[in-house]
């Protein structure tokens, strides 16, 4: 059945609490629900298992770590990617470190939610992409669904999992529609999508990146170019193994991603590539990232820093040649 | 609550108050109206009924008094001495903005008028403001610095850390908080233990409440906070009762499912509009004619609108300024 | 200070927190030699001093009942039921140790036990504790979270956030602050303004102040604050005045230039230790004879002996262990 | 002279601050100054612009931020590179954003001072390289300097930087003697150093894996193989033109990096070579760095996690086959 992504998300955190009754919620306004996403829960579930929070990330992100620890499997809703900072030290020096430090006695399945990325002129406290640096801490899992289906599948997953999980929800897209399965939909962490197939070059896209980068793999069908598309869904784990038995096969590959440059995802795959697939290129491996700017207010400015089809399948083509 | 028979302000400050108070109206009032329409790009989040605190507060600050406001900041912006034209410009996104576009309504400053900005992140700007008045205290000049904040902002950890290092120091800082009773769309009871206040009072400063819909009280009581920072005293800290008439931001009723607040609620602060309440005021007591309050909205409809055409007409900012304003010395290029 | 006419401990009680306590310095006294002698492979933070609060709090505490630690948590982990062996292991790094080696001496944690871990950063295990006590009131069994942190840590933002959430929801949590008066070589009273009790009242929880050299006083007191916990009445505060005699770490002699501290209140301190004091009490009240105080030495001289030993003895752990802890379903590979 | 790095920092902050009286200094214990770096500046310049603070990072960064908008040059020193986790509400979302937010009217003339690295059983929470998380969050310098001198020039450059620097400072090796240029002694940001020339590849270090990449081009000189050894010293921005150069050169890359792999400075410089130098390349660019593991504190279980020199050495040595 055709779902909003919002709305995919909402079922699957509906179907979770309905489960399994130590599933929780908290989070800034998650009654009222700005994104929709956790819309109806505190309604069903009542203030003890759905609770609204005062504004306290850091605090939020610890207490996760705790009740986890504790037996229950929170999910946190952290509103925006950016605030990811604002919890950070919760994150980096605790959620992702305190199973490692404790030699595997603590267990973590909690889950935290947050909207990424630009282009609705939030100006560059509401825009981050802030999954790089997630990647980098290492010990935490992190999802990036690109569609409803997706949305649905691997909240489920995450919440499922025994392991910190980052929800990270694409921005500005909650009322697109797309089919999602009908009845228990459940979609594995580290496992790719290929969307399109194809022998000229291997296009990667990332969370956003994945619409645009189908409109450009149509353009460039047209055109007679034929790309593998791959969505990799999870970003830790990352499923390299799709991707490099791609670029295997095309030589070619281009990788899209909504974070900034340096140190992003997009990096990460190129230098994984680069290494692991190197007699395999017929061309240096490409990127096609936000310059290592803030993102700006102003609409047009702001646009023309994120990845869009035409730049998506302009760097295929000069692969190419 | 600060009691009105503290030495109040004399006419000539409360008409500039008024003044204030009116022009933060009606550019928020279009503000408003665009935004419904989807004229401008991004969100909104509107003073309207908390005009007297940023008027009754940033009537004692000079050009070089600092402050930092909140995600809610064009009535600090304006009282503080912002351009209206340079903020509606920015709001429309425009290369004339005061921020050339780049920041948009919830980035509004102006550096030259010691506006650090609006802010984003809850509580963020709070830190900068006591960054500013330690640079205050070193300049050793009487210089202030005020960090505006919300109810909601006081529940981020960020206050504590202030307020202690504040009063350690003896900064000259003031804590101006505009408890308007939400968080979003959360009511601050829910989510809040204790008094406010009391969190403040545990460092030893001066703590005052008082009406934040009486621009005279705000102003007496700010004047005793701002005298007594410089003097280098220390901090101080106010917290301003009021109510966002609008809500959170313009898009909330389109959004939201079901309403947070009560209608009744919200009727009963429209009718203890503080300028509505002021003009009152100011008439009895003879400081202005009703022609004089009707003149002040011709003249502001006039300052709106042609700070709106102006910003209609403006260009917009090259898609390469961002890059080149990131540092100072470089632009920021892309290795592809 | 909450007077010792609050209902005390029975002998009983009061034998077991001798040990405890005895237990402890016991245990430190012997990680102090050998960190001095560069046995040990990272840096150790002693509790020596402080006993008292550890023994006083944990004696009501049950292995369902959970607590957080800090960087100083060698006397919390042992006091909370954590085995001396497997903590004298994990602080030689080794993989019998409580932590298989990957935690060491600031991170010696015991699920099993409640014991969510001491923690390297400053006040980084309080949301923990939060997060455990919510845990605990969705449970509905009585359970109860204790938070131990220092002076230096209610500076933190997450010290307020944590009383306003604890606070707000009626958490059954304690937090227990062992006030030293120092923060590494800083005096708590240069960087702390106000009463730091007066910051937990601002949030409307019962607050006590108790002598931390004292252990039936800490006892009394924490059975106050967990018998209000565990009756779903919600968080309390409690703030024990006490002394780190050894300093922040054993390195810091060395490391220093100049003492941070005057001898005379180093020694002053001394003459207070809790131990000695205890032993004193309880030998007058013949709850203990001179023999008994003895005995405990003589046993735990000979259990941390073999846990010297054991630890000396033990394994390594591997050098790919590590990649397999950080998830519970796989190991980390390596992308060459 | 010969100096200790710790003493060359010293140094450059007594320089600083006796040149500028708008340079102050705050920071949790820079009276006591455990690791030397600051010690003597409160007895020479008094607690006016000598501060100790309470332990509140994130206040301390955002701080810095208001100080320096308000016409000061502060220096935050923030003690260890985890603390970034702690103060990065006021890292990420302000210092890193707030020039671009103002349309460039705010100026920020801030240092922050991180000792960062593993290698000495301080376990996860003390042991992080931070500098990925800072390189990708855009609009902050960061340098890393491997040794006394560049300890002291760099330093002295951030200072005088009208932008916001971090300084990383390599962990545990304060004691390490260097010579130091006498007289004043300025480095710029940007500019790599090259430590060493041949022509079979070329070896990038990063801050502390220098030590350890000349320990191994020693070895591999040794066995007749010649490489360029480039320390970037700062990180942002980084001089790919000198490394771009060596590789058009050598045809071969290793980079040395003490981050975790994923999003790691090794994956970007290898990703941007890889994508630039693609037809110079006679094998794929290769990455030494930590897993994505947290540091255990058993030391011989940490330093097999950190790069080494016999690593290093056979990463290159398979590079060439
Ligand atoms: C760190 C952070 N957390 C959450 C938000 C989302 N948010 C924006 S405004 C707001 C409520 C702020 O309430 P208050 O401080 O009372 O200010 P008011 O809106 O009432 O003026 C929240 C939660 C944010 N912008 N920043
Ligand atoms: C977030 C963070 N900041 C700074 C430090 C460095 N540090 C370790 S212990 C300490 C002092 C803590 O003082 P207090 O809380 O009073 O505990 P005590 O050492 O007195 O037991 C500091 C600053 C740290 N570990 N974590
Ligand atoms: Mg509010
Ligand atoms: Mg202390």
């Amino acid at each position: 059945m055709k779902k909003r992504y919002a709305a995919a998300i909402n079922e699957a955190l509906h179907e979770e609490m309905e489960r399994d009754e130590r599933v929780i919620l908290f989070g800034e306004d998650v009654e009222a629900s700005m994104f929709g996403d956790t819309a109806g829960l505190l309604d069903r579930f009542g203030r003890r298992r759905v609770r609204n929070t005062p504004i306290s990330e850091q605090t939020l992100a610890g207490m996760a770590v705790g009740a986890a620890a504790a037996g229950y499997r929170p999910v946190l809703h952290l509103m925006f990617g950016n605030f990811v900072y604002t919890a950070m030290d919760a994150i980096g020096n605790q959620m992702a470190r305190i199973r490692l430090m404790t030699g595997g006695q603590m267990t973590l399945p909690l889950t935290v939610i947050a909207v990424y990325g630009g282009g609705r002129s939030s100006a560059a406290q509401h825009s981050d992409a802030p999954h790089p640096v997630l990647m980098n801490l290492g010990g935490i899992n992190v999802a990036m669904p690109a569609n409803p289906a997706d949305g649905k599948g691997l909240l489920k997953a995450a919440i499922r999992d025994d392991n910190p999980c980052f929800f990270l929800e694409a921005g500005g897209r909650g009322a697109e529609m797309g089919e999602v399965p009908d009845g228990e939909h459940i979609v594995p962490f580290g496992a790719a999508s290929v969307l399109r197939e194809g022998k000229d070059a291997t296009l990667v896209a990332i969370g956003t990146m994945v619409k645009h980068a189908r409109v450009a793999a149509d353009n460039l069908a047209a055109a007679g170019i034929e790309v593998d598309l791959i969505d990799p869904r999870t970003m830790v784990p990352l499923d390299y193994a799709t991707i490099l038995a791609s670029v295997e096969k095309t030589g070619r590959l281009v990788v899209v991603d909504e974070a900034r440059d340096s140190c992003s995802a997009a990096s990460q795959i190129c230098a994984v590539v680069a290494g692991q697939a190197f007699s395999a290129l017929k061309a240096g491996p490409a990127r096609v990232t936000v310059p290592d700017v803030s993102l700006p207010y102003a609409p047009v400015a702001e646009k023309s820093l994120i990845p869009n089809p035409q730049r998506i399948e302009a760097r295929v083509r000069a692969l190419i040649g | 609550m600060t009691k009105t028979n503290l030495p109040g302000p004399a006419p000539d400050q409360q008409r500039a108050m008024l003044r204030t108070m009116k022009l933060i109206r009606a550019m928020e009032s279009r503000l408003s109206q665009d935004s419904l329409q989807g004229l401008l790009p991004g969100t909104v989040h509107l003073y309207i009924g908390q005009e007297a605190v940023a008027a009754g507060v940033c009537a004692h600050l000079k050009d070089d008094d600092k402050i930092t406001s909140t995600h809610r900041g064009h009535g600090h912006f304006l009282a503080k001495g912002g351009s209206p034209a340079a903020m509606m410009a920015e709001i429309h996104g425009k290369d004339t903005g005061v921020c050339r576009g780049m920041g948009g309504s919830m980035h509004v400053a102006d550096v030259s008028k010691g506006i650090l900005g609006a802010n984003g992140i809850v509580a963020g700007g709070m830190a900068i403001a006591t960054g500013a008045a330690l640079a205050a205290q070193l300049d050793g000049k009487g210089g202030v610095a005020v960090a505006f904040f919300g109810d909601g902002a006081a529940n981020e950890g960020v206050f504590m850390e202030n307020l202690n290092i504040a009063a350690v120091w003896n900064l000259p800082l003031i804590f101006m908080c505009e408890n308007n009773g939400y968080g979003e769309f959360t009511p601050a009871h829910t989510v809040t233990a204790g008094r406010l206040i009391d969190r403040a009072r545990a460092f030893g400063m001066p703590c005052h409440e008082v009406d934040g819909n009486d621009a005279d009280a705000v102003w007496a009581t700010a004047a005793i906070a701002v005298e007594r920072a410089r003097a280098g005293e220390g901090p101080s800290y106010i917290e301003a009762a009021t109510y966002r008439i609008h809500g959170h931001f313009e898009a909330e009723a389109v959004m939201l499912k079901k309403p947070y607040r009560p209608a009744e609620e919200i009727e009963e602060w429209r009718g203890r509009d503080p300028i509505a309440a002021y003009v009152a005021r100011l008439t009895e007591a003879g400081v202005v004619t009703p022609e004089d309050a009707a003149g002040l909205d011709e003249e502001f409809a006039e300052v709106v609108e042609k700070a709106v055409a102006d910003a209609q007409a403006a260009p917009l900012p090259s898609n390469d300024l961002a890059a080149s304003l990131m540092f100072t010395n470089r632009t920021v290029e892309v290795m592809a």
